[in-house]
């Protein structure tokens, strides 16, 4: 099992296995994105608070969870590079980071704009929203220090451990409202029990898995570029782009590169 | 040192490192941190005299009242065991509602009235329809007990 | 259904410009994120394939 | 006591070498040559533990060199293209400080010593900054001196050395093999100390 | 083994504190920057005294800040360029004990004057005894931090183009902590307040920074002479 | 002669150019570093929303002047440690007229960035219009005088440890007067009033630095290399 | 062409050479020797208005450096010990680079056959970064083949280069000498380019 589990995480394999699970994680993000969007934006009520502009929660709050959770799993495939010394694991977070940022920035966006109606300003400088936005400034810096080291071995290691050292940001994330008096709210959802209405809940819900499959596909099509780009010398990737060569279009060929990635 | 030794060394001396730093936030934890001040922590002059702060409460019911000019407000903010009135020239935000949360921030005057420059509102984090609301404020009614005050994250 | 009119939808209760603002902004930033990631595929295979060319071209 | 097998390193997408396998006895000198970029140096950093190979393993008296970590390093003095020499300090406090990190405890007559065998004396006290090029190499070949470790690493030792010099290195090396002494030295030029006990050539790269 | 296990670490300390001794140009220098920095509001923002007390402990740690960001460079990279670094990664002894005694060096000559200068500084703006030493204590606490979290900063961005402001960007979010809580400390007891609760937490901060710091920024080293 | 006597400054133009676009996370951090320091001080001093307004110009000017100061190691420093320099101090061309070049390329990658950023920032601190423009201005005249008086500094600290703080030192000084004219500008006409006398008197510092700086610059780097 | 009359330069306290004179004809090889620190680098930097002398004079072609200013620079080519390579650029683009900073035009084709003459080929595309201690000396010389420049300040130029490498260098000096241009070259090494107008040889210090 173990050597199994070795062979997957070889470049070579997993481009192969990603490539045809891509389709299905985008059918399954349009899908619920348009089911969440349905029951948030349709069929949810209004608040009873807020009135309808409590609807951003429905972006803010999968935005903000994604943007925390792709930080933590950039963080998981780090440590595993630096432990293992695998070549997938950087090309991993190097996928991902994009993402995260953009989820991160999400989160901010939409928070100043449903700031300014709630609590009558875009921005205070509490707890949560500052550290939510040096989650923000971590993401840039990864990306800036990888942009700088040409070397791509070496920015894994290099972006792996940043991410490692910068991962102490979550939980202050996350606890920040319980530890801190904020004017952001605390947690409507805890583990075995919600403060919203059913339908509110649904929607939200919903609406975080469609960001979760949005995560994943997004990030395994990034990171097959990510392959073809770093391994452009080896057999396999030779044999890919000959097939490709010869089949003329892009389009067909993606399903046949996962028999010839071996 | 053995290698061993040294491990063993490193292992211990690390531990004892988070012990302090886990003691230190503790410590920390004990003292107030703080957003905002309650009309309480006003009282008991823990908020600062000659500085701007933040106070943080509800709307007292029944409390806010337009000047004759029309744009400077009067409420009072309370935390049910204390009472702090407030003075703010300006537009309110739209969650601002009497026997909600508030967070004003402004000096506090000889003559104990709060001048508040910015008032934000905080809402607690529940999310339902109105008639769910209302529903629930019956219930609570009917059964005599008091609403628990907005912020469930308040200590 | 929440809402008598599309019009009303729009409206969101008086809120419209934040709302819109945020789902707007956010489909902004989701379309460019999936056009680049499409972008960046096309070129990391066409690099390939060049440079894959140049070798065997240089090999022979 | 050095071994390695079938060691591999790549730098970019090209491989240097691969499948290497070598080992040197107490007493000996492995003389590492081949045309430029054909990965003498990254040999060298590989062997020091400085860059990673991409397969193979390094041994040092039987052990791994990964195992052996510190113990490993205790052993060892390498010495690259950069001299590791402080502008602002003198030869001998450069010199004092180099044995300080390499956890060799001396004093100020062995420093002098050292300095006098590399033909340095009267010039101890100038900063390093106004030392010349072959002045500089000499003062990183002192450093080689202090201390008595087994085993040396050396990338290009006679650069900037003026023949004297050179020579007078080849006959220390000659001493530090007849003492047991291991050494891999990558050069251009042949070196061939007085007696060593074994001479191993490795001849990197082929064509180019 | 013969040697002692602490003559490298001490070494480098030594080693260090000489070379700032031979140029005692480079910890005025810092100084002097601190102090520029801190004179510029005034002359950007009017002389307005009140407004001045206010923005006091704001300025005087963001100045602290850069401060001790603009000397980041000279902890790796002098070493890197003329081969000392590989030396050190060399040394029999752990890169994070080594690191670790650099780190000391770099806050003696440059946390620790600026901590002192502060007392200074605080009587231009006006700032209350109380309000000073909670001023000298918590700079005493943060400037250790910024050199221990520069040092993972500056040892990855070794031998990058650009890479003083790449390290800025690297580490300038992660000194954001110890920013809020250092100038929180002052402006709490500048309210009147304790100052305590602040103080323990960037104490907190100091011992976890150290603690794992120096590891991080050897396992960089190392990633950068790669 | 049988060259182009404008091919040089042109090479070194271009290849300074080449080499930031080698690397854009360069470019990029600059920006970010100003973007991040803007963002400090709320931070440090607390949200007050006109008290922010009333410190934008002095703390925007003081946070180019900053990015700016960190900027310039880049200028010469690289060139001198891998031998460039001596060989522009070799070239057939006036030496002022190369640094003049590299004035222009490190303008172009570090000035213009910052004031075609500063509308964005500005709008943060919630500035009018009219100041926006007035900063933008301002930034524009302003940042040159910054890199040129900047490249005397570094030219002279080249090769010495510590260059970068002892720069800041050597040329802060220097700087003061652009802040003080730029900060004023875009701070009179916050006030209501004409920005031109700041505005022309701060043209005139341009011109005049522009004018005398490459030529003491080129002078610094011969010293330097001597 | 190259003439220098009772040139002395002085280090700190230390005079390193005085009252030299010598001149180097068209076609002339001059040989700098001495051992380490005896001044060759200080003479070539000198020689290249790099450094002051404390006294004397150098002409070229007859008139005095400081009143040729640019047009000296124009004719000459300055290579130190540092190899002047853009770790970010290129070895191409390195090249390119230094010709139009030396105020050479150059085309594609031209840049090509030098770093084909110093067996780069193949490697243009490479940032100097990732070349090897003799390839970056090897892009170092390239720069010496662009243009025409009439006199070379040579400071160690076959350091780091393997032996096929220095031969190649040393024929193409030859070429040079042939041409009518001058050459001042300071080595640790015999440089005997096959037929030379003029070999001269300055050894620099006395005993040490
Ligand atoms: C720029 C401003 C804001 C930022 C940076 C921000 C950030 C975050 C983050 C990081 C989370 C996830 C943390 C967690 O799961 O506990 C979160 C959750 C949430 N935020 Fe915000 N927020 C902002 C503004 C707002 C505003 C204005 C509101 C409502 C008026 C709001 C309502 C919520 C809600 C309801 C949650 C879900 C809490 C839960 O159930 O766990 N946020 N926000
Ligand atoms: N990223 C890269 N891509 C391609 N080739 C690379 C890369 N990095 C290094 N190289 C090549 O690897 C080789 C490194 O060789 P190394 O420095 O070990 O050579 P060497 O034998 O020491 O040469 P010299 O005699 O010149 O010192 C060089 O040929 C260099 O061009
Ligand atoms: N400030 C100073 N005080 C005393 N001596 C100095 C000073 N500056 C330089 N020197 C000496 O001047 C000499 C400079 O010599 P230079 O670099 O020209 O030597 P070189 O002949 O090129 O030697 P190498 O063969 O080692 O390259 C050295 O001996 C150096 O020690
Ligand atoms: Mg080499
Ligand atoms: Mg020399």
């Amino acid at each position: 099992m173990a050597i199994h589990w070795f062979k997957y995480a070889s470049p070579a394999s997993f481009y192969g296995l990603a490539g045809p699970m891509i389709p299905w994680f985008a059918g399954a993000a349009v899908v619920t994105t348009l089911l969440g969007l349905y029951i948030g934006l349709v069929l949810a009520p209004t608040d009873f608070q807020q009135g309808d502009s409590y609807r951003i929660i429905y972006i803010h709050v999968p935005a903000a969870w994604m943007g925390m959770f792709t930080y933590l799993v950039m963080a998981g495939w780090a440590a595993a590079g630096l432990v293992f010394n695998t070549r997938l694991s950087g090309m991993m977070v190097q996928a991902l980071a994009p993402t995260g940022a953009l989820f991160t920035f999400i989160a901010l966006w939409t928070g100043a704009f449903w700031g300014r109606p709630t609590w009558g300003a875009y921005w205070v400088w509490d707890a949560r929203l500052t550290s939510t936005l040096i989650l923000l400034f971590l993401y840039i810096g990864y990306m800036a220090l990888r942009a700088s080291i040409d070397d791509p071995r070496r920015a894994d290691r290099a972006g792996a451990l940043l991410t490692l050292v910068g991962v102490v940001n979550i939980p202050i994330i996350y606890f920040s409202v319980k530890w801190w008096n904020t004017l952001h709210q605390g947690a409507s959802v805890k583990p075995g029990s919600s403060s919203m209405a059913t339908v509110m809940l649904t929607g939200m819900l919903v609406m975080a898995f469609a960001a979760w499959m949005y995560t994943i596909a997004i990030s395994l099509a990034r990171v097959r570029s990510i392959i073809v780009e770093r391994e452009q010398h080896s057999a396999w990737v030779g044999e890919l782009l000959v097939a490709e060569e010869t089949a003329g279009t892009s389009g067909d060929v993606q399903r046949s590169k996962g028999e010839t990635a071996r | 040192m053995k290698p061993r030794q040294k491990r063993l060394a490193i292992v211990g001396g690390g531990l004892a490192a988070l012990g302090l730093v886990v003691a230190l936030v503790l410590n920390a934890f004990e003292d107030n941190l703080l957003f905002f001040f309650s009309p309480t922590q006003v009282y008991a002059k823990e908020a600062p005299l000659d500085r701007p702060f933040r106070i943080g409460g509800l709307v007292e019911a029944g409390s806010v009242k337009r000047e004759a000019d029309g744009v400077t407000v009067a409420f009072k903010v309370t935390d049910t065991a204390k009472v702090v009135p407030v003075t703010y020239k300006g537009i309110l935000p739209d969650l601002f509602q009497e026997g909600k949360g508030v967070v004003a921030r402004g000096r506090l005057g000889p003559d104990g009235i709060f001048r508040a420059d910015q008032v934000l509102a905080r809402h607690d984090e529940n999310y339902m329809p109105p008639e769910a609301a209302y529903a629930l404020d019956q219930a609570k009614k009917s059964q005599g007990s008091v609403v628990a005050p907005a912020g469930g994250n308040s200590k | 259904m929440n809402w008598s009119s599309f019009s009303d939808f729009l409206a969101m209760g008086g809120y419209a410009f934040f709302v819109w603002m945020s789902y707007g902004v956010t489909a902004l930033l989701v379309v460019a994120e999936i056009a680049w990631v499409v972008k960046q595929r096309r070129q990391s295979l066409a690099r390939a394939q060049v440079q894959r060319q140049i070798r065997e071209w240089s090999s022979t | 006591m050095l071994e390695v097998s079938a060691l591999a390193a790549a730098r970019g997408d090209r491989v240097l070498f691969a499948g290497l396998d070598f080992s040197v006895p107490a007493g000996g000198l492995l003389q590492v040559t081949g045309r430029n970029g054909t990965g003498k140096t990254t040999l060298l950093r590989v062997l020091a533990r400085l860059a990673r190979p991409e397969s193979g393993e390094v041994r040092w008296k039987g052990t791994p060199v990964d195992e052996l970590g510190d113990e490993y390093f205790a052993d060892l003095c390498y010495l690259g293209h950069a001299p590791a020499i402080k502008d602002d300090l003198t030869a001998r406090e450069n010199l004092a400080i180099s044995a300080g990190i390499a956890g060799v405890t001396v004093d100020a007559a062995a420093i002098g010593a050292a300095l006098a065998e590399v033909g340095l004396t009267g010039r101890e006290m100038l900063p390093g900054r106004v030392l010349s090029q072959g002045q500089r190499r000499r003062v990183a070949l002192a450093q080689l001196y202090l201390g008595s470790r087994k085993l040396w690493l050396l990338d290009e030792p006679l650069a900037a050395l003026d023949t004297e010099a050179a020579d007078a290195f080849i006959a220390r090396l000659g001493r530090h093999l007849h003492d047991g002494g291991v050494a891999v030295v990558a050069t251009h030029h042949a070196i061939e100390p007085a007696a060593p006990a074994t001479l191993h050539q490795l001849r990197l790269g082929g064509a180019r | 083994m013969s040697f002692n296990w602490c003559l490298t670490p001490i070494s480098v300390l030594r080693r260090d504190l000489l070379l700032t001794l031979r140029r005692p140009a480079e910890l005025m220098t810092t100084l002097f920057f601190f102090i520029i920095v801190v004179s510029l509001f005034p002359l950007g923002i009017g002389p307005q005294p009140e407004l001045l007390r206010e923005i006091a402990p704001g300025v005087l740690w963001v100045a602290a800040l850069l401060a001790s960001l603009l000397a980041l460079p000279r902890l790796f990279a002098a070493d890197h360029a003329d081969g000392t670094l590989e030396q050190l990664a060399l040394a029999p002894q752990p890169l994070s004990l080594i690191v670790f005694a650099k780190l000391v060096a770099h806050w003696l000559t440059t946390g620790l004057p600026l901590t002192l200068l502060a007392p200074l500084i605080a009587l231009q703006f006006d700032l209350p005894a109380s309000a000073t030493w909670v001023l000298v204590g918590s700079l005493a606490l943060g400037t250790p931090i910024f050199g221990a979290i520069g040092a993972v900063g500056a040892a990855l961005t070794l031998g990058l183009r650009g890479g003083g402001v790449l390290t800025a960007v690297l580490v300038l979010p992660l000194y954001i902590p110890a920013l809020i809580f250092g100038a929180g400390a002052v402006e709490a007891t500048l309210g009147g307040l304790d100052a305590g609760g602040h103080l323990s937490l960037l104490a907190a901060l100091t011992v976890f920074t150290l603690t794992f710091a120096p590891w991080a920024a050897a396992a960089a080293v190392r990633i950068s002479l790669d």
